[in-house]
């Protein structure tokens, strides 16, 4: 103990002798009526700890208490299926692959961290997610992240996008885990608000899944992982400005945290040990909330009772006192429920991986969770009143007045390129266009081959990973969204990321099976917003019940945004799908010189919110792209049908940019060029360029077409032949219009976002 | 460029014994005793705190970020007790091979000359590496034709290769540059991407040839050829 | 030449893992008295002989370039001439 | 508590593509009396009270752990007490 810590700290005892001592519980973040009723639930006012613990346990992140009465609709209105092994309100939802195997995963924000130190505040997102993962008792084996920054010129892109990078590379590199695939989108609404949404994923045996229960009395409660130190316990610090020294500068303490990847790495290598030994009883990670959630958490889901020895924690600084003990984010750490007999095998499995591991505590029976402190006690409340019933709220909703405005001020009327010259820049400028051109800059700091089991990554339509050498067997995740899409209808905008990235998952021969997502918006004060985040919510639940997969987890993340403005509403879903053997799989090409290209699905004018509007004319208004979930679960069925039977050489995806820009990455990922003649009658701009939704560009080998033409007849999928691959042309040719090499193709699209960044 | 390596060299089963080494950090462990065993040789785990090199007939140093690389990339791994007795080994023949990570351990160590610093352009690059192979007189060379043109995925952060120039004359005059680089992509000097010591027993390269064993999650399957390499070294005998 | 020596140090309440992994790895060398290790940047500028207000100008290039404020601290510090 | 600092710093011939950055970028930030800037690292090493042979255990720990003799040289300083 250093000198400065000789106040006497704010026990039970303390609390019941001076029941009128003022509290910051405002500047902690709580309302006056959810203080009163923290004291209606102890019967006396909290002591400092407790009153940390509530404002932690209550805050929006982690009460989620103004999505909650919204999100139940996914639990409400999700199929029936086998497959869901744990779903809603567990650290990651899983699903079974196999009748052996199970995956696990989920995506989670780390929006404001990153805004405030890129680098280490989007790493720390990425650990914070495979911690999840780990947790459920899953081996994690990939992560994807979806970035959403300001304007693509903007300076203030040029700080939090190469850190942000940075980080996410850093971290998953160094914890060995492969990116397998991402978003990268650029749009003012997220200047002052980047979106950094990290998804993880693992597997596991079935019978390998862990719960996070207290459970048997008398069991042992062991911190697992890194020291805990005074990181991002910027809330709680309000406590201590009242019992610090002059010279305890509590405003220093910084709300960042740094992580550490190596020591994660050996938390995932000890903890898969310990659960393959059968020595884990229950596990929880700590994130966001640390001791304080993982405590009240796992002991409000076990037998009801806990206690802590809050001295034997091992701290990193001096002086702490037990709110910041129990408030501290320190990364990198985990709570595990173990028998007492395997205690001590537990902490020297852990040390030889060069772990610290601690008894901190034992289960009990109480229904109390106590917390002393140097023989103190400083915390003794029913769990569940911090882990299961704080407050919700019905917030205010209200339909923005201008949506009217919006639906008719529609792109489809704006001026569009005249004549194949403008019509041929105009492919030019979209490729090279932030939100479409290339983005190796990004990705090519990823490592996504460790592990030896990524069959695709970035650049194709979604991530493929091996699960199975011996079978094959594996599963592909997509991670989509689109804001302008869900700012002019959030419903519809919400289906249409569901049914972008179902379809980026089809289109690689895999069958969607279950769903995560993270949902970006602003304050949920704000009735606007409310009503978005509504509208967002029923949009997915409702697509998920008609297309049959569930919603098994995801994240809320609220008050994006800077002042008044909101970022625009941004629904991110991740699908996961499975593939019996991802020999099979479709990667995004043009297979071999004189296969056939061609288009599935139907192409309306559909250009209000697409990204020629906005690269254009910088336009955002009318009514988004119409979702036909029934089409996307035929196209899908057919995809799957057509990958197995190996008669599809290669297909791709169409969503922003349109058919121009399919053409354009297909032709980028391959060493032939296309030749294209349009389907009679048809409007070049609007069939090169709008955005309808259903769509995907398939590649057919010789021979098949007419099998081909007959799966797609049979299932009622149009398709439209649009021409060959070929080697005579490198590039695009769109016969009766005009020509682009591939070296002009590769100028504009290459490049783009380093010469944003001023390189 | 793949059928570097004969069809029959491949899934020979030599019975031999090749260690593959595990730093807390390391993450491409698992990828090398796949490429063991696709190779037909068994992979032997070795632990780095352990003095123990379970009679095996050759050592992989794997890549990954040994205690985390904080400090220097390979700078701790040095002083684990399984890399005392790897020295010693490599002193008196026994093939190392270091990839990436392993590299960096097998310089800190002084096994192999010179210095794996910061790429050029500061950035961790994940990119596949065209290389040409320099020599095949080295213990994990010998089944590839000499300057055969191979491609293994280069991904990281730390593999500019430094010398001093008379270090760096030395290894082209000995015939001790590996590989070299046919698309610099970090800087390296003289497009260095691999070397070997003296005897041509212990090589260290940068790019992983762990990642390039099957068609289906790699940009190649020449990385077959280094195990083959060794294999054959095993039953042939050293070459210099 | 003038030379200007910035320290950029991470804050003390902030993690420093490659301090702790040095910390760690001690005892295998055999070294056993050491409490903590901390682990920053050193950034030695060179300044030419007629640049004036070396100070000033070091501040400013320290506090926009090679320190982040949110987890870092910084020392200035004019050194010797380096004699080499 | 004594602290020893070990200042480690790439060879003169080395080349040091993050100072040559942080070169590059100066005159965007306005400053440009600059002609040369290296980075290494800065080690603070906290010693026990009861440590004895400070310098000799900090260049053991330098020499073998802190700086790559290929690549590095080091500097060590005993520093002032800390006062905080
Ligand atoms: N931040 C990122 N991290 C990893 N992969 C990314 C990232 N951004 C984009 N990608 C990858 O780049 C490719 C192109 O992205 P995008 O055009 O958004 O794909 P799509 O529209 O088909 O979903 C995809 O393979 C995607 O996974
Ligand atoms: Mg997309």
């Amino acid at each position: 103990m250093t000198s400065r810590f000789n106040v006497v700290v704010d026990s039970v005892g303390v609390a019941s002798a001076t029941p009128d001592e003022k509290q910051p519980y405002a500047e902690l973040g709580l309302k006056e009526d959810e203080y009163e009723r923290i004291r209606d639930v102890l019967g006396r006012r909290p002591t400092q700890s407790e009153l940390a613990m509530y404002s932690i346990m209550w805050s929006e992140h982690c009460s989620y208490k103004s999505s909650k009465v919204h999100l139940r609709q996914f639990a409400r209105k999700n199929p029936k299926t086998d497959r869901l092994l744990a779903g809603i309100g567990e650290n990651a939802g899983v699903v079974a692959v196999d009748d052996e195997i199970a995956v696990t995963f989920k995506v989670e924000s780390h929006n404001h961290p990153s805004y405030v130190e890129p680098k280490q505040g989007a790493a720390t997102g990425v650990g914070g997610i495979i911690r999840d993962i780990l947790a459920m008792g899953a081996r994690p084996v990939a992560v994807m992240d979806s970035l959403r920054f300001g304007d693509a010129d903007h300076p203030d892109t040029a700080r939090v996008l190469p850190g942000v990078v940075d980080g996410v590379g850093h971290y998953g590199n160094c914890v060995g885990l492969p990116n397998i695939g991402g978003e990268t989108v650029f749009d003012p609404s997220y200047q002052g608000n980047p979106l950094v949404n990290a998804l993880s994923v693992g597997i596991m045996p079935r019978r390998r899944l862990q719960s996070m229960q207290a459970s048997g009395v008398g069991n042992a409660v062991i911190l697992l992982g890194a020291k805990t130190g005074r990181d991002g316990i910027g809330g709680v610090s309000v406590l201590a400005s009242a019992t610090f020294d002059e010279d305890g500068d509590a405003d220093s303490r910084p709300s960042v945290q740094v992580g550490d990847p190596f020591t994660e790495k050996l938390l995932i290598e000890s903890c898969l040990e310990l659960f393959d030994a059968g020595l884990v009883v229950g596990i929880q990670d700590l994130g966001g909330a640390g001791l304080t959630c993982a405590l009240s958490e796992t002991a409000a889901a076990g037998d009801g009772g806990m206690h802590v020895d809050l001295e034997r924690v091992p701290l990193r600084a001096a002086g702490m006192e037990p709110h910041d003990i129990l408030a501290s984010e320190s990364q990198e750490r985990m709570l595990l429920i173990v028998d007492p007999a395997h205690a001590e095998t537990v902490l020297k499995r852990a040390h030889r991986w060069g772990l610290l591991a601690t008894e901190i505590g034992t289960v009990t029976d109480s229904g109390r969770l106590v917390v002393d402190y140097h023989g103190q006690t400083v915390v003794d409340v029913p769990p569940a009143s911090l882990a299961d019933e704080g407050p919700v709220y019905e917030r205010p909703i209200a339909e923005p007045n201008d949506r009217a405005l919006v639906a008719v001020d529609r792109a489809e009327t704006l001026s569009r390129p005249s004549g194949d010259d403008e019509l041929r820049q105009t492919v030019l400028d979209m490729a090279a266009s932030p939100n479409l051109c290339d983005r190796t800059w990004v990705t090519e700091q990823y490592d996504s081959s460790v592990f030896g089991n990524t069959v695709l990554a970035a650049p194709h339509d979604a991530g493929v990973l091996r699960l199975d050498e011996r079978t094959g067997v594996g599963i592909a995740i997509s991670l989509d969204g689109n804001g302008r899409y869900a700012r002019l209808d959030p419903y519809s905008g919400a289906q249409s990321a569901l049914a972008e990235a179902y379809r980026n998952v089809a289109t690689t021969g895999a069958t969607p099976i279950a769903v995560t997502d993270c949902l970006n918006f602003g304050s949920p004060e704000d009735p606007h917003v409310m009503w978005q985040f509504e509208r967002a919510v029923t949009g997915i639940a409702d697509g998920c019940e008609r297309l049959g997969i569930p919603v098994t987890g995801g994240n809320v993340s609220f008050y994006n945004q800077t002042g008044r403005e909101a970022v625009h509403p941004t629904p991110v879903i991740g699908v996961l799908g499975v593939i019996d053997d991802v020999r099979g799989r479709i990667p995004v090409g043009l297979g071999e010189a004189g296969d056939t290209i061609a288009l599935l699905g139907t192409t309306a004018e559909e250009l209000s919110g697409s990204e020629w509007a906005w690269a254009a004319h910088r336009h955002l208004g009318g009514v988004p792209p119409k979702v036909d979930l029934d089409h996307e679960m035929k196209l899908a069925e057919l995809l799957a049908r057509l990958a197995s039977t190996e008669q599809i050489a290669a297909a791709h995806d169409l969503s922003e940019g349109g058919l121009s820009q399919a053409l354009v990455e297909a032709i980028m990922r391959s060493e032939l060029g296309a030749q294209v003649l349009l389907p009679e009658g048809v409007d070049p701009f609007t069939y090169l360029f709008s955005e309808s939704t259903g769509r995907v560009l398939i590649v057919i080998p010789r021979g098949q077409e007419v099998a081909v033409r007959g799966a797609c007849e049979q299932r009622g999928v149009p398709i439209t032949p649009l021409g060959v691959t070929d080697s005579s042309t490198d590039g695009l040719h769109l016969r009766d219009h005009f020509d682009i090499t591939r070296d002009d193709l590769a100028a504009a699209w290459k490049g783009r976002i380093g010469a944003g960044l001023g390189e | 460029m793949s059928g570097v390596v004969p069809e029959e060299r491949r899934d020979r089963g030599t019975g031999a014994r090749v260690g593959v080494v595990t730093f807390p950090g390391s993450l491409d462990d698992r990828d090398a005793a796949r490429a063991v065993r696709l190779s037909g040789a068994e992979p032997v785990s070795l632990w780095h705190d352990e003095a123990a090199l379970r009679s095996v007939d050759a050592v992989i140093l794997p890549g990954g970020f040994s205690y985390g690389d904080y400090l220097r990339c390979g700078a701790i791994a040095r002083f684990s007790e399984v890399m005392g007795l790897i020295a010693d080994a490599a002193k008196s023949g026994l093939p190392v091979l270091g990839v990436c990570n392993g590299f960096q351990v097998l310089c800190e160590s002084h096994l192999l000359p010179g210095a794996l610093v910061r790429n050029a352009h500061l950035r961790y690059r994940n990119r596949p590496a065209r290389m040409r192979v320099e020599t095949a007189k080295t213990a994990w060379t010998r089944a590839y034709g000499e300057g055969a043109e191979v491609v293994f995925p280069a991904k990281h952060g730390e593999g500019r290769y430094v010398a001093d120039e008379a270090t760096l004359d030395e290894l082209e005059s000995a015939g001790r540059v590996v590989f070299r680089y046919l698309d610099n992509p970090n800087g390296a000097m003289r497009d260095i991407a691999g070397v070997c010591n003296e005897a041509g027993n212990v090589v260290g390269l940068m790019p992983h040839p762990e990642h390039a064993v099957e068609a289906l999650t790699g940009p190649s399957t020449d990385g077959l050829g280094v195990v083959a390499s060794v294999l054959a070294h095993l039953n042939e005998g050293a070459v210099r | 030449m003038a030379r200007v020596v910035v320290d950029v140090m991470l804050k003390p309440e902030i993690l420093d893992p490659q301090g702790e992994a040095v910390l760690g790895a001690l005892p295998r060398i055999g070294v056993n008295g050491v409490s903590s290790v901390r682990i920053g940047r050193r950034v030695e500028l060179d300044f030419d002989d007629d640049a004036t207000d070396l100070e000033r100008q070091t501040r400013i290039i320290a506090d926009k370039l090679l320190a982040n404020p949110v987890i870092e601290d910084f020392h200035i510090s004019v050194a010797a001439e380096d004699a080499a």
